[in-house]
C-alpha cells in the first residue's frame, strides 16, 4: 500500500497550514508603532502665589536611523491662567483699569499691587530637528519650529555644524537660528505712552469709545530675531568636561509688551493717569556661558556661569548647578541651586511723574527692572525595567525686585513697589 | 603683521588644547547617559521657558529665543 | 479556570511551564523583562487551554461534542473550525486517505496502555463502516456528518495549538526569540539572533524515555514528533504503535518507533511525521523524498 | 606667512610617532602574556574595545560572524579589552558571547603604541604582518566593505 509518490507534499502542507495558523493579520499593536522611538514626556505645573499658574506638557520623540542620523520631534502644550503685574503702582485708594480689549474694566483694591487677570492663554509648539553624523569629525543639524497662541505666532529655522578634533576631546560648534514672530495683541497695539482711557472719565460710552480708539494703533506687528552661538566643548580629564558658549542675539521689530502700563503720579504719589509702555524696536544681546560637568565618586555634578549684557543696559549674572547622587543603580536624588541677578534696563522706571517730559521709551515691567532671584530644587528618579525612567522634581523660585534708585514720592513710600514673588515648580517626567 | 601673530597664537592654543583631554579608551565616564550635555533636556527647556518669561535675559546654553508672548 | 503557570528565571531569560492537551507544555523566552515573560506565558496557556477545551474528544459539550452528537443534522461552525476542516481535508487528499479525521470511532476502540486487549475483528469492521472523510460535508459556516461518524482532531490539535501560540507571540513581541514546546511539538517563530546560542532541543529515544539521546539545534522553524514512545500495545512479542491505518482498522505494520521532522511550522512537520509513520517501512524513503530534515528511530 | 608655518609645525610635531605592529605582548584572561606575532601567516583583525563603548556592542556580533565564517581560511580575530578593570568586561561578554580570542590591556600601553583615534579601533594586518587597513568606530553601513577587505586579504 504505497503512498503515491508526490514530490512536494511538504510544500502543499506548508501552504495549507498557513491559512490555518494566521487567518487574519492582526493589526499592529501600539508598541510596534513606537518601536524604535525613544520617548521623553514631562508634565509641569508652575504656580506663583496669587498670580500666574501654568501647566506645561512636553513630548519629545527621538528615532535613530542606522548609526549616523537621528530625527527629533517635540510637541509642547502649555496653558496659562491667573494674573500678572501690569506695571502700575499700588495706591492707598482702589484703582480702576480698562481691560486691554477696551471691553470692561478690572478693579484693584487699596494697597494691592495692580494685577491684570485678563490672561487665559493656551499655546502649542511643534519642532523637528535632524542631526546627521557627516563623518567621524563632522556633525550637522537643521531644525524647524512653530508656536501658536491666540495673540502670538512664532516660526523659526535653525542649523548648526560641529567639528570634533584632537581624538574627540575637543568639539567646536557654530549654530544659527532665525525666528519670525507675529503679534496680534488683544484690542490691537496701544499707541506708545498714550494715556489709558477710563470709562468713568467720560459721560457716554460713545465718548469713552472714541477716546479709547485714539489709544489704539495697528492690529498686529512683528519682530525678527537672529541668534548665533559659537561653542567649544573640551574634555579636561577622565572625569571632567567643560563647555564655553558665546551667544549673540539681535532682535528687531515690536518689542513692547502691549499689556504693560506705567502709573503717572503727582508729587503726593497719587496716580493721575496710566500710560501704555514703550520699548525700543531693537535689542542686541551678548551672552557668555561656561559649564563644567563631571563625575565625582559616581555622582554627577554640573556648575555653570552665564554673563548677559545688551544694549538695553540689562546686565545679568547667572550661577546654576546640579548635584546628582545615586542611592542605588536605579534610584537617584538630585539637588538644583540657581542664583540670578540683573541690573535694570536704562528705560525701566517704576512710575512716571506728572509734569515731567515724557521719555522716548519707558516700562515699569519689573522683569526688566533690577532684580535677584534664586531657585532651590530637589528631584528623584527611578530607572525601571526596559530602559524606562520615571522622575519627579519640586522647585521653589523666589524673585526679589529692587529699587534701581528711583526716589519714591509721597504715598508711594508707604507701598511695596517692589514686591517679591515666590513660585513653585512641580514636574513629573517619564521616558521609555 | 599683527594678524599673523594672532593666527600663530590661535594655533598654539588649539595645539595646547591637545594636551588637555584623555585617550579614547579613558572615556568611560563620558559614555554615561547622565554625562551627556543634553541630558535632562526636557527639564532644561522647561527651565529656559520659565526664566525667559520671568527674567530679563535668556540664552547661554541654547538659543535665546522664547517663542512666546509670555506677558 | 486559571491554568497554574510557573515562570522560572534562567541566565538567558525565562522558562515558563504549564500542562495542557495531556502533555507538559514549556515556553523558553529570551528576555530579561519579567512582566513581558509573564504576559507571554499567560497568553500561551490561555490559548492552549482554549483550543483543548474546544476540540478535545475527552471533554463533553464542547464544539467537537456538538458535532459528533448532531445525529446527522448540520451544525453551525465558526471560521476556526472551518479552517481546521479544510486543512484536514487537504491532509486526507495528500495522504490518499491515510490521514482521516473521520476515523474517531475507530480510534476510540484502541486503548494504548501496555496490557489492554485488541478489539475483535467484528467490532473493528463495524467501526470501519463509519470511517469515510468523503461523507464529511462542510461549508464555511456549516458542517454535516453521518450519525454514526465521530470526528477526531487528535492528529492536528496539538500542532495547531503550538503554531497558533507561536504566531500570536511573534506578532505581539517581534523582537523576542521564543520557543514553544507542547509535549515534543516545538515551534520557534522569531529567529534566535546570531549572537545568542541556538535553542537546544532533545529528541526522546523510544527505548530510554525521558533521556534525550540526540540534541537538535534550532534557531527558527518547527519540529514535531510522531511515534509510539508511550502509547503502544505489545502482544506475543509484536509491538503495535498508536498510529491506526483507517483503511485496515489496525495499527500500521512495521511502523518506526518514532519519527521527528523539522519544518517551517508545527502543523507541516507533524503531518509529515504522521504520514511517514503511516508508511510503515517506507517512512525513510517518504521523508527523504520530501527533502525535509528528519530523525527516525526503529 | 613664515610664522604661520612654524607654528603649524610645532602643533603637528606634538603628535606621537607610533606604529601599530604585531610585535607586541598582550595579557590574556589568566594574565599570561601572548605575543601577537604568533598570528603571523594569518590575516589578523586586531580590535580595541571597552565594555562601556556603545559601537563596540555592534562590532562584536559582526566579528563573531567573521570569525566563524573565515577562521578556517586563516582569519584571526583578536579583541583587546581596554577596561581599567577586566571584570567590567564580564557582563559584556555574557551578553555578547565571543568565540574569538579576547586579550586584556588595562593600562592601555599597547593602545597608546597603536595611537588609537577613537573607540572601537580596528587594525587589519595581512599574512606577512603588514598593517593594511585601519578603522575607527563601527558603522553597520560599512560592514560589507569591511568584510570584502578581509576576503581580499585572505586570498593573497
Amino acid at each position: 500500500m504505497q503512498l503515491t509518490h508526490k514530490k512536494n507534499i511538504a510544500q502543499a502542507l506548508a501552504i495549507a497550514s498557513c491559512g490555518l495558523v494566521n487567518p487574519v493579520a492582526e493589526a499592529a499593536t501600539d508598541d510596534r508603532f513606537f518601536s524604535g522611538w525613544d520617548i521623553d514626556a514631562a508634565l509641569m505645573y508652575y504656580g506663583e502665589q496669587d498670580r500666574v499658574q501654568a501647566i506645561e506638557a512636553i513630548g519629545d520623540f527621538q528615532k535613530q536611523y542606522d548609526d549616523e542620523s537621528q530625527l527629533n520631534l517635540k510637541v509642547v502644550f502649555d496653558s496659562l491662567t491667573g494674573a500678572s503685574a501690569s506695571g502700575a503702582v499700588a495706591q492707598s485708594q482702589h484703582q480702576t483699569f480698562t481691560r486691554p480689549s477696551g471691553d470692561g474694566q478690572y478693579i484693584v483694591g487699596a494697597g494691592d499691587t495692580p494685577l491684570d487677570d485678563s490672561f487665559k492663554d493656551t499655546r502649542l509648539q511643534l519642532s523637528a530637528n535632524w542631526i546627521e553624523q557627516l563623518s567621524l569629525e563632522w556633525q550637522s543639524n537643521i531644525g524647524v519650529y512653530g508656536s501658536r497662541e491666540f495673540d502670538y505666532t512664532s516660526l523659526g529655522v535653525n542649523g548648526g555644524i560641529e567639528r570634533s578634533l584632537n581624538k574627540d576631546n575637543t568639539t567646536l560648534a557654530i549654530s544659527a537660528a532665525y525666528t519670525y514672530d507675529l503679534l496680534e495683541p488683544v484690542g490691537a497695539k496701544p499707541v506708545p505712552l498714550s494715556a489709558m482711557a477710563i470709562r468713568q472719565d467720560f459721560i457716554s460710552e460713545q465718548a469713552f469709545r472714541q477716546a479709547f480708539n485714539l489709544t489704539r494703533g495697528d492690529d498686529s506687528d512683528d519682530k525678527q530675531t537672529l541668534d548665533l552661538i559659537l561653542g567649544l566643548t573640551q574634555i579636561i580629564n577622565a572625569n571632567w568636561l567643560m563647555q564655553f558658549n558665546y551667544g549673540l542675539s539681535s532682535v528687531a521689530g515690536y518689542l513692547t509688551d502691549p499689556y504693560k502700563i506705567l502709573s503717572v503720579v503727582d508729587n503726593s504719589g497719587t496716580s493721575q493717569q496710566y500710560r501704555y509702555e514703550h520699548r525700543p524696536d531693537s535689542r542686541l544681546k551678548h551672552s557668555l556661558f561656561a559649564l563644567a560637568k563631571g563625575v565625582v565618586a559616581g555622582d554627577i555634578v554640573d556648575i555653570s556661569y552665564r554673563y548677559n549684557s545688551d544694549d538695553w543696559d540689562i546686565n545679568s549674572h547667572t550661577f546654576d548647578g546640579h548635584y546628582r547622587h545615586y542611592f542605588s543603580d536605579d534610584f537617584y536624588g538630585q539637588l538644583h541651586l540657581r542664583y540670578y541677578l540683573q541690573s535694570a534696563a536704562e528705560f525701566y522706571q517704576p512710575f512716571l511723574l506728572m509734569g515731567s517730559i515724557l521719555p522716548e521709551y519707558a516700562s515699569a515691567d519689573y522683569r526688566i527692572g533690577e532684580m535677584t532671584t534664586y531657585t532651590f530644587g530637589i528631584k528623584f528618579g527611578h530607572k525601571l525595567k526596559g530602559d524606562h525612567e520615571l522622575s519627579y522634581r519640586l522647585e521653589w523660585y523666589q524673585q526679589t525686585p529692587k529699587n534701581n534708585g528711583t526716589a519714591l514720592v509721597g504715598q508711594l513710600q508707604q507701598h511695596e513697589l517692589f514686591p517679591s514673588l515666590t513660585a513653585v515648580i512641580a514636574q513629573v517626567s517619564y521616558s521609555f | 603683521m599683527k594678524l599673523k601673530i594672532c593666527l600663530g597664537l590661535l594655533m598654539l592654543t588649539l595645539g595646547g588644547c591637545s594636551s588637555l583631554g584623555v585617550e579614547p579608551w579613558q572615556k568611560q565616564h563620558f559614555a554615561r547617559e547622565d554625562m551627556a550635555l543634553n541630558h535632562e533636556k526636557l527639564d532644561l527647556s522647561l527651565d529656559d521657558h520659565i526664566y525667559f518669561s520671568k527674567e530679563g535675559s535668556s540664552g547661554g546654553r541654547a538659543f535665546a529665543g522664547g517663542g512666546c508672548g509670555c506677558n | 479556570m486559571r491554568m497554574n503557570t510557573q515562570l522560572k528565571q534562567q541566565t538567558w531569560g525565562f522558562s515558563g511551564s504549564f500542562r495542557a492537551m495531556a502533555s507538559p507544555c514549556e515556553l523558553l523566552i529570551a528576555t530579561d523583562d519579567k512582566q513581558v515573560a509573564m504576559q507571554m506565558l499567560q497568553l500561551a496557556s490561555d490559548e492552549a487551554q482554549r483550543i483543548e477545551a474546544k476540540y478535545s474528544r475527552f471533554i463533553s459539550a464542547n464544539v467537537l461534542w456538538q458535532i459528533n452528537h448532531a445525529q446527522g443534522k448540520s451544525v453551525a461552525i465558526d471560521a476556526e473550525t472551518y479552517q481546521l476542516l479544510l486543512f484536514a481535508q487537504q491532509c486526507y487528499q495528500l495522504s490518499d486517505g491515510l490521514f482521516d479525521i473521520s476515523a474517531g470511532k475507530l480510534m476510540r476502540l484502541w486503548r494504548f496502555d501496555k496490557n489492554s486487549a485488541i478489539p475483535t475483528p467484528e467490532i473493528l469492521n463495524q467501526a470501519l463502516l463509519a470511517v469515510d472523510f468523503e461523507q464529511v460535508k462542510f461549508t464555511t459556516t456549516e458542517l454535516q456528518i453521518p450519525t454514526e461518524m465521530y470526528l477526531d482532531f487528535g492528529g492536528i490539535g496539538k500542532e495547531y495549538a503550538v503554531d497558533r501560540v507561536a504566531n500570536t507571540l511573534a506578532q505581539r513581541w517581534p523582537d523576542i526569540s521564543v520557543l514553544v514546546n507542547f509535549g515534543g511539538d516545538i515551534a520557534c517563530p522569531v529567529k534566535r539572533v546570531a549572537e545568542c546560542s541556538p535553542w537546544q532541543v532533545g529528541i526522546e529515544d523510544p527505548q530510554r524515555l525521558d533521556q534525550a539521546l540526540v540534541s537538535l539545534q534550532i534557531r527558527q522553524g518547527a519540529l514535531a514528533t510522531s511515534g509510539d514512545t508511550r502509547r503502544y500495545i505489545e502482544l506475543d512479542g509484536v509491538r503495535y504503535g498508536h498510529i491506526i491505518n483507517p483503511k485496515t482498522g489496525y495499527p500500521v505494520v512495521h511502523a518506526p518507533r518514532s519519527v521527528t521532522v523539522l519544518g517551517p511550522n508545527c502543523l507541516t512537520a507533524g503531518m509529515l511525521a504522521t504520514m511517514a509513520m503511516l508508511q510503515g517501512e517506507q517512512a525513510e524513503d517518504f521523508l527523504t523524498e520530501q527533502q525535509v530534515q528528519f530523525k527516525i528511530y526503529r | 606667512m613664515k610664522y604661520l608655518w612654524i607654528t603649524l609645525l610645532i602643533f603637528v610635531s606634538t603628535v606621537s610617532t607610533a606604529a601599530p605592529s604585531l610585535d607586541v605582548m598582550v595579557a590574556d584572561k589568566q594574565g599570561q602574556l601572548v605575543s601577537l606575532s604568533e598570528f603571523k601567516g594569518k590575516v589578523v583583525y586586531v580590535d580595541f574595545w571597552a565594555s562601556w563603548c556603545g559601537p563596540c556592542r555592534k562590532s562584536f556580533p559582526w566579528m563573531e560572524q567573521m570569525h566563524n565564517q573565515y577562521q578556517a581560511q586563516g582569519l584571526a580575530v583578536v579583541a583587546i579589552n581596554l577596561d581599567t578593570e577586566p571584570r567590567f568586561a564580564e557582563q559584556f561578554l555574557k551578553d555578547l558571547p565571543a568565540s574569538f580570542s579576547i586579550l586584556y590591556n588595562p593600562d592601555g600601553d599597547i593602545a597608546r603604541q597603536f595611537d588609537l583615534q577613537g573607540m572601537p579601533s580596528s587594525f587589519i594586518f595581512n599574512r606577512t604582518g603588514e598593517l593594511v587597513y585601519q578603522h575607527v568606530g563601527f558603522f553597520n553601513k560599512q560592514q560589507k566593505q569591511y568584510e570584502q577587505q578581509l576576503i581580499d586579504l585572505l586570498k593573497e
